[in-house]
């Protein structure tokens, strides 16, 4: 058999279940024999890749997450794209197949695919529904609805907004859900020279002021850019509303001491288009290049496998993560799974959302270390050491000096 | 001279106290279940699942291949360390031999160019080490795990000042027994390493026992992960949006600083005796 | 066994002041040679030489007839006993015995059979199994020897193998290496700093200064007729009182003493004097000076040694020790004699001996000899 | 080196040619390609790389973000290495005084030695979670509301409180043989010149203790520049955010996690240098050293 | 200045073997006590008891009128000189010698004057600004009194000072610290393992063995009338010959010889009999004994020593040393005679000296008292 790799960044049960979709790879066909390999983070697993490119012991696919596309999409050669591959090997690829909200982020601006959508996921709210129930409020739809509600749960003794990850949730998925652009040059879609990030947008600075004025009034708090840190107070039933992945839905059943529900990621009544689908979380996975044909056809075997809707809908069920086809969603719904685990279907439905001009994705270089700089700018805001305007200054700054280096770097 | 005595003790005791409670703290809490530990914090008195913990984290498959087993990482580290220590030993005894009882023209060269790779810890030169040693096709294997780190010369260091606290007589009365270089090094400087040789190895096995950033990124392949990995493998269960199996996480740890802490306590009066000597 | 000679050798260290400087010394075949001198005078760095440890940077050293100055140690046919020893800690003394015969390629039966006779020969039977560190210094001291006899080397070499024990010990263990060098008649070149050692030892006696041999003979001679107030100062204890004093025809001063020698003597003016403390007398008070001078000693201090006493006092402005027996009177101030014939004199600048001097450079039979005829 | 040594053409290379190759491979070549890399601007896979001049060193040194982590790397340095040396110190100058239990202390006192940084970091990081964290309970007693990972200087505490916690038994066992060694009669004729045990320490062991204090000094120089890489490394939870870190994290940050080949060669060099002078110091202060022997 | 009274004072190590059992130890103002007695027999541990340096045991130690026992060293008003100097390596001399005092609040001036007085009486002023570190030996040995000297205390204590220099230095330190001692007139107590340095410098001289005092002295009290055997051997140099000797009336025989000891004595059967080397003659061949016994000595070798000669040889199978002049003539085999007055006898189990012994105590009025006289 054809021996190829699949390094991710993936741990604990996710990790397992990796493990479980490859055996199920091997089980099911004898020409390829995969073998995953965790490496760490999504950003290690990037990082490792591409150490291991530069030295030709890349392995045949590679995990990239949302941050990572730029990076690797904007490498010419490093990556097949996965839409080619599979047609190379002689199967059909049919765009429309997936779902809405995964088509485009990591599709080239032609709308070809360039990475395979893998484990997708959202943002979510969760909601502590006894803290609901006790304030006597309902789940806000709407920040605006959120700032009502937010004294009432306070006085119910809850914390009423806790996050997990400023940067994907309330920064990238800010643009996506208020239809916002976030970057020069088409989101970046465009082209890597000039591109700009927006981060001075008067809106984003909105929110993070409203941010940091809840979270000086107890409405809202922060724990610091770890993520347990900041679930952890929610599944001790100290935090009414929770802003999480959907992908986190698997654990939180394990973790969390009180019924809990979920709902959309809210947005600003007040700006107006808001409320498209938000961009696609989670990771892809990449057809490295620089490997043998045979190899590549069962990258393509494997890709294929993956999307069949057996393996999205367990996929989906073991992890959270959404599934990425229309036909898996579809499957699943008819299972009823969605009616035993509403919580299940949150994440997929707010994908499926209408989209907007600016909600299909975001291509920006360097991008992982542009989060590394809106986290330290976000820690100051909410230690009291910067002011947000000055934050955001530093962040369009310091991001956009990386993005021209980077179209250096690529150019 | 005697009076200070009570205060002496209370400082050695709250020292003692501060360098082995996080120790002990860790080790009562990997004997607790997760979910105990996750609402409660961690643990000062033991939990009871002592033995499924350790045997879980011990035994179970963990990773694609079914291979990772704690036991397994335990017995990579093993390897790491003790190559480290052994290799250590035989390249810088070899060099430091060469450069103290030698005269040749290089002797100065041949010393700068060793020492000053105290200079720059792997860290610091990470990107291209991994390339030079993926260009050599050493991923993935015990010799570039274990080779790459060689390249530093506190073990040369050590060994040379070592060597040159050895009598000069004893050189000067083999020489007279008809000794050459080669027997006095095997019959001789050896056998009077013993002790230098067993604190080094010490030094050196906890040094790769300890190894992290490097088997991280020199490992693609489950069968030569380390504990240190697999400790990395847990920390981003932390990070990452689900429920740190913490007893597993400390069970780990535990294993993690049992061998190297019990060697280090075990063999202390050696261990201290050739900090020593070689400090000088 | 073999003679060593020592031709016009000198030691260079780093193209700077000489260690050694010119030495000759031939030494026969089974004689005992000690190289005896103060600190730093050289002594080692000969020795090394001779064994091969230091390079000679002119002159040849020859042991037998052959030259080795380009022979390396191990194949000069020495064998070494080194100050602190240097046995092999990590092996018994079975195995530091037979170390240098192992490498030798020696027949494994007859390195046992040597080594059984070197125990016997140094009583370190039970001893054979014990590592060094387990051992007392006169023992390890006596493996030190051991070391070199199995090994039947043409010549011993030795540098100071006795500083390291204690006075006791040391004393006892000068006996056995006479007899021990007796015994196997081995060439032996010996150095140390302590001079009591080198009379005792000695057949001849080197005395080094700075690098440059300042006097060689037979312990007696050295004693009696040392050829420099150097040698006269170093060898003997107490050292030789050595004072000022002035020649004026056949009348010697020194401060105030004024000593009639009976005859003239060659030399006049300024010249230094030499006597040993056991040769001054103390006279009687009153009384006049018996055979030789007497000077008027005033005494500072007493040591008191039981078998005699050390009167440390002064004649004029400068210091003399008398060595009296522990039963003579003593007062504050008191004349002490000289028999003439007991006086040494020396060049006031130079220091070196001046013909007139002592009648007697030796009176009996040495020891060595009577040695011989002793057994 | 020795008064006798061998001489032989070949031996001495012989013996030296294992090190000098792993060390040329694995420590030359690597370091060159670090000076290399820093004067270009080079794509993430290696695709391509354009020379930059000083750009690379420019653009770190003129960073404010680079400024603030190298100041404080230079407190964490400073912090770091007094904390841990003086308390090793004083846990030693104790050990050393009392005769009952001596053994015992030793052994727990060296025991923490061995940890690896990473576990260290993983038991710091448990201890003050701002959840579950017992240190975090007692700072709040205390009316303290420690909030590591969110708040700059609380995370430094935390940072620089397990650091110093993994290095002093190392600071210990020096310290102690180091006193162990000291002649005993010094320390009794001081003992008859000088009632005051305090003043006795500092005007006669401490002074006779400097040479393994320099010693020290450097070890633990190194020690919080370089080998603290594991306890922040899990200390930060993988997010550096606003949380401190160190120039060496900086640089595994940038080159590895950022990809910016260029820009982390440049902050290598910069660190190769620094390291350099320091060694220099140290090899200065070595040879004048005073033997006290 | 002061007394020390040591009263029934032990040390026991962990609680084991006792390192000094029950001493007793009256020392007077002034005077000079050296411990003697071999390595190990707890000279160091009963002086560092009275430094305060090591906790007494049981007994108590008294300095002046004080009972010291749990008095901290820096309060016992006491100085002390170790062997090894014990300087402090990173001060300079001066601050060497002041730090005592400076530590004991003395005046600025006041110390500067005493560190000047004692650089002047020790000849250190030269070295004053120097680290130890640049000294010589004796001169580091000079700055180890000086520091002593300068405190002014009630008590001097010397552990070995002398034992690291070399043979000659250590004759003249000797000399120094005597002179030095008896000018400041301070209490002194100092341990040796060196019986010369013990009987040179001694007021009184305490010979300890295992931990208990084996005698205490004048030191030619001791060395004409030692206490036991181990005193005889232990005291004088070349060591007392001890032999078995039978006692049958009036009669002693010693292996082959019988010597009439012109009375009876009370002992009778085996004893140790002890003479001294020196006491011993070279009897004219076939002549017959003077007024002592004539033993027949076969010699086994000679030892010049250039002042004497130190014959070793046999009578009957037991060894005896014989000191003779260095122009005594020597045989193979020759007889020797005794005084019967200088013979010892001790019981040949115990050890300890019998009644009957050697006629004369002591002879002559010791050293210090001439000396008061002397100066
Ligand atoms: N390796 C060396 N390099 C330079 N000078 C040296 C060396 N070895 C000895 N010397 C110098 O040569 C002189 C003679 O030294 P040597 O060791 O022979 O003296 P020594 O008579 O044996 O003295 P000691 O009694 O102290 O052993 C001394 O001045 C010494 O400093
Ligand atoms: N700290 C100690 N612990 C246990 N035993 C000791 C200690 N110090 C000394 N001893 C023992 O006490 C006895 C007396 O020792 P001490 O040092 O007083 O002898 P010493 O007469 O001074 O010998 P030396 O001439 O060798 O200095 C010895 O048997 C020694 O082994
Ligand atoms: O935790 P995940 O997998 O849902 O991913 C969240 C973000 O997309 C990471 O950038
Ligand atoms: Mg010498
Ligand atoms: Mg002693």
């Amino acid at each position: 058999a054809t021996n190829i790799s699949w390094w991710h960044g993936m741990a604990g049960r996710n990790g397992e279940v990796i493990n479980e979709v490859a055996q199920k790879f091997n089980a099911a066909q004898t020409a390829c024999a995969l073998t995953p390999v965790s490496k760490g983070t999504y950003e290690e697993a990037l990082a490792s890749g591409i150490a291991a490119f530069r030295s030709g012991e890349q392995p045949n696919i590679l995990q990239v997450f949302d941050a990572g596309a730029a990076t690797i999409i904007n490498a010419k050669g490093a990556v097949v794209p996965a839409e080619d591959l599979i047609k190379e090997a002689g199967y059909d690829f049919d765009r429309n197949a997936f779902i809405e909200g995964v088509r485009y982020f990591y599709a080239d601006s032609d709308g070809k695919f360039v990475g395979m959508p893998f484990n997708s996921s959202a943002p979510i709210m969760y909601i502590n529904d006894e803290a609901l129930k006790k304030a006597g409020v309902e789940a806000p739809k709407t920040w605006e609805e959120f700032e009502a509600a937010a004294p009432k749960l306070k006085e119910a003794g809850y914390i009423p907004l806790v996050q997990a990850q400023l940067t994907w949730q309330f920064t990238e998925n800010f643009f996506s859900r208020n239809n916002i652009q976030f970057a020069t040059n088409n989101n970046g879609y465009d082209s890597v020279v000039d591109t700009k990030i927006k981060a001075t947008d008067p809106n984003l600075v909105m929110m993070f002021e409203k941010l940091k004025s809840w979270a000086d009034q107890g409405y809202f708090a922060y724990y610091g850019a770890g993520w347990n840190d900041n679930q952890k107070p929610f599944e001790e039933n100290k935090v009414a509303l929770w802003v999480g992945s959907s992908g986190s839905f698997g654990g939180l059943q394990k973790t969390a001491q009180m019924p809990f529900s979920a709902t959309f990621l809210p947005y600003w009544g007040s700006i107006a288009g808001a409320g498209t689908n938000s961009f696609i979380g989670g990771a892809a996975l990449f057809a490295m290049a620089g490997k043998p044909a045979e190899e590549n056809k069962c990258v393509a075997d494997f890709f294929q496998f993956l999307t069949s809707p057996e393996i999205q809908k367990f996929y989906h069920q073991a992890t959270g993560y959404v599934a990425i086809t229309k036909e898996a969603y579809e499957l699943a719904k008819s299972e009823g799974y969605y009616e035993k685990t509403p919580v299940a279907e949150v994440g997929i439905q707010q994908l499926m959302l209408p989209a907007g001009e600016w909600s299909k994705g975001y291509r920006l270089g360097f991008y992982p270390q542009i989060r590394e700089i809106m986290e330290r700018e976000y820690g100051r805001i909410f230690s009291g050491e910067t002011t947000v305007k000055d934050a955001f200054d530093t962040i369009e700054r310091e991001g956009n000096e990386l993005l021209a280096r980077f179209a250096k770097t690529a150019g | 001279m005697h009076r200070t005595r009570i205060l002496d003790h209370a400082v050695l005791i709250l020292g003692a106290l501060f360098l082995t409670l996080p120790v002990v703290v860790a080790f009562m809490t990997s004997t607790h279940e997760a979910a105990e530990i996750h609402s409660k914090g961690l643990m000062l008195s033991p939990g009871g699942h002592f033995v499924e913990t350790y045997e879980t984290v011990l035994t179970r498959q963990g990773g694609f291949t079914g291979q990772v087993t704690g036991a397994r990482m335990m017995m990579n580290s093993f390897i790491l360390g003790i190559g480290f220590a052994v290799g250590k030993i035989v390249l810088s005894m070899l060099a430091a031999y060469a450069i103290v009882y030698f005269r040749f023209r290089f002797a100065t060269l041949a010393f700068w160019v060793i020492f000053t790779t105290l200079l720059l810890p792997l860290e610091v030169r990470i990107m291209p080490s991994y390339e030079v040693m993926s260009g050599l096709g050493l991923i993935n294997s015990y010799t570039g795990l274990i080779v790459p780190l060689l390249a530093s010369a506190t073990g040369t260091f050590y060994f040379r000042q070592f060597f040159k606290s050895v009598p000069e007589e004893l050189l000067e009365a083999a020489r007279i027994d008809g000794a050459g270089p080669f027997k006095f090094f095997i019959d001789v400087l050896v056998p009077l390493s013993k002790t230098m040789i067993a604190a080094i190895f010490i030094i050196m096995f906890v040094y790769g026992w300890n190894q992290y950033l490097w088997p991280m990124l020199m490992t693609t392949d489950e069968r030569f992960f380390t504990l240190m990995r697999g400790i990395k493998q847990i920390l981003q269960v932390w990070i990452g949006s689900q429920i740190p199996d913490y007893n597993e996480a400390f069970a780990l740890a535990v294993l993690a600083m049992l061998p190297p802490v019990l060697i280090v306590v075990i063999f202390q009066s050696w261990f201290i005796k050739g900090l020593t000597e070689s400090d000088k | 066994m073999a003679t060593i000679e020592i031709d016009k050798v000198s030691k260079i260290y780093h193209g700077n002041v000489p260690a050694v400087s010119e030495v000759d010394i031939r030494i026969a075949d089974g004689e005992f040679i000690v190289l005896v001198g103060p600190s730093g005078c050289g002594k080692s760095t000969l020795l090394r030489m001779v064994a091969g440890l230091e390079t000679i940077s002119s002159g040849t050293v020859r042991i037998g007839d052959r030259i080795v100055n380009d022979v390396e140690p191990a194949d000069r046919d020495i064998a070494m006993v080194f100050q602190n020893y240097a046995l092999y800690p990590h092996m018994t003394v079975r195995e530091n015995l037979a170390y240098g015969l192992k490498n030798r390629r020696t027949p494994k039966p007859e390195i046992e059979a040597r080594v059984a006779e070197a125990a016997r020969m140094l009583e370190l039977g039970p001893y054979l199994d014990r590592k060094p560190r387990a051992l007392s210094g006169g023992q390890r001291q006596r493996v030190a020897m051991g070391r070199a006899i199995v090994r039947q080397p043409s010549a011993f070499l030795f540098d100071e193998p006795l500083s390291n024990l204690d006075a006791k010990l040391r004393v006892s263990m000068r006996g056995e290496i006479k007899r021990l060098q007796r015994r196997v008649g081995t060439t032996s070149l010996y150095v140390t700093h302590d001079q009591l050692e080198a009379m005792t030892l000695a057949d001849r006696l080197v005395v080094l200064n700075g690098g440059r041999i300042e006097q060689i003979g037979r312990p007696l001679d050295v004693y009696h007729a040392p050829a420099s107030t150097f040698v006269a100062s170093f060898i003997g204890s107490p050292a030789m009182n050595l004072v000022q004093g002035e020649l004026h025809g056949s009348k010697l001063a020194i401060g105030p003493a004024l000593i009639d020698l009976g005859k003239a003597v060659p030399t006049q003016g300024a010249v230094t004097v030499g006597f040993r403390a056991e040769d001054l007398q103390a006279a009687a008070p009153g009384g006049t000076a018996a055979e030789g001078g007497s000077m008027p000693l005033r005494v500072d201090y007493v040591e008191e040694l039981g078998s005699q006493r050390l009167v440390h006092g002064m004649v004029g402005d400068q210091a003399v020790t008398v060595a009296l027996s522990s039963d003579a009177t003593l007062r504050g101030e008191m004349p002490v004699t000289i028999p003439i014939g007991r006086l040494h004199f020396f060049d006031a600048e130079s220091g070196r001996r001046l013909p007139w001097s002592s009648a007697e450079p030796h009176r009996t039979a040495t020891a060595p000899d009577l040695l011989e005829t002793a057994r | 080196m020795k008064r006798v040594q061998f001489s032989s053409p070949l031996l001495p290379y012989l013996f030296l040619a294992p090190q000098l190759a792993v060390i040329v491979i694995f420590f030359y070549w690597p370091s060159v390609r670090a000076i290399q890399s820093s004067f270009y601007l080079e794509d993430p896979f290696g695709f391509g790389s354009t020379f930059v001049g000083f750009d690379n060193y420019l653009g770190v040194l003129l960073s404010p973000e680079y400024l603030s982590i190298a100041r404080f790397t230079a407190i964490f340095t400073a912090t770091v290495t007094f904390f841990s040396l003086a308390l090793g110190l004083l846990l030693a100058v104790k050990a050393d005084a009392v005769i009952r239990g001596n053994a015992a202390y030793k052994t727990l006192l060296i025991s923490v030695y061995a940890i690896a940084p990473p576990v260290a970091g993983l038991i710091g990081m448990m201890f003050f979670d701002q959840h579950i964290g017992p240190f975090v309970k007692i700072a709040a007693f205390l009316g303290w509301d420690m909030k590591v990972g969110l708040s700059y200087f609380d995370t430094a505490f935390a940072m620089i409180f397990v650091a110093v916690w993994k290095q002093i038994p190392y600071n210990f066992i020096f310290f102690l043989s180091g006193l162990q060694a000291l002649p005993a009669s010094v320390r009794e004729a001081a003992a008859i010149d000088c009632r005051s045990g305090i003043k006795r320490f500092w005007t006669v062991i401490f002074p006779l203790l400097a040479p393994t204090a320099f010693f020290l000094l450097i070890i633990n120089v190194t020690y919080a520049l370089f080998d603290t890489f594991g306890v922040i490394d899990v200390m930060v939870k993988d997010k550096a955010a606003n949380n401190p870190i160190t120039l060496v994290y900086k640089v595994y940050m940038d080159g590895f996690r950022g990809n910016d080949i260029g820009g982390s060669s440049a902050q290598s060099v910069i660190l190769m240098i620094v390291v350099f002078v320091l060694t220099v110091l140290q090899f200065r202060f070595i040879e004048r050293r005073i033997h006290y022997t």
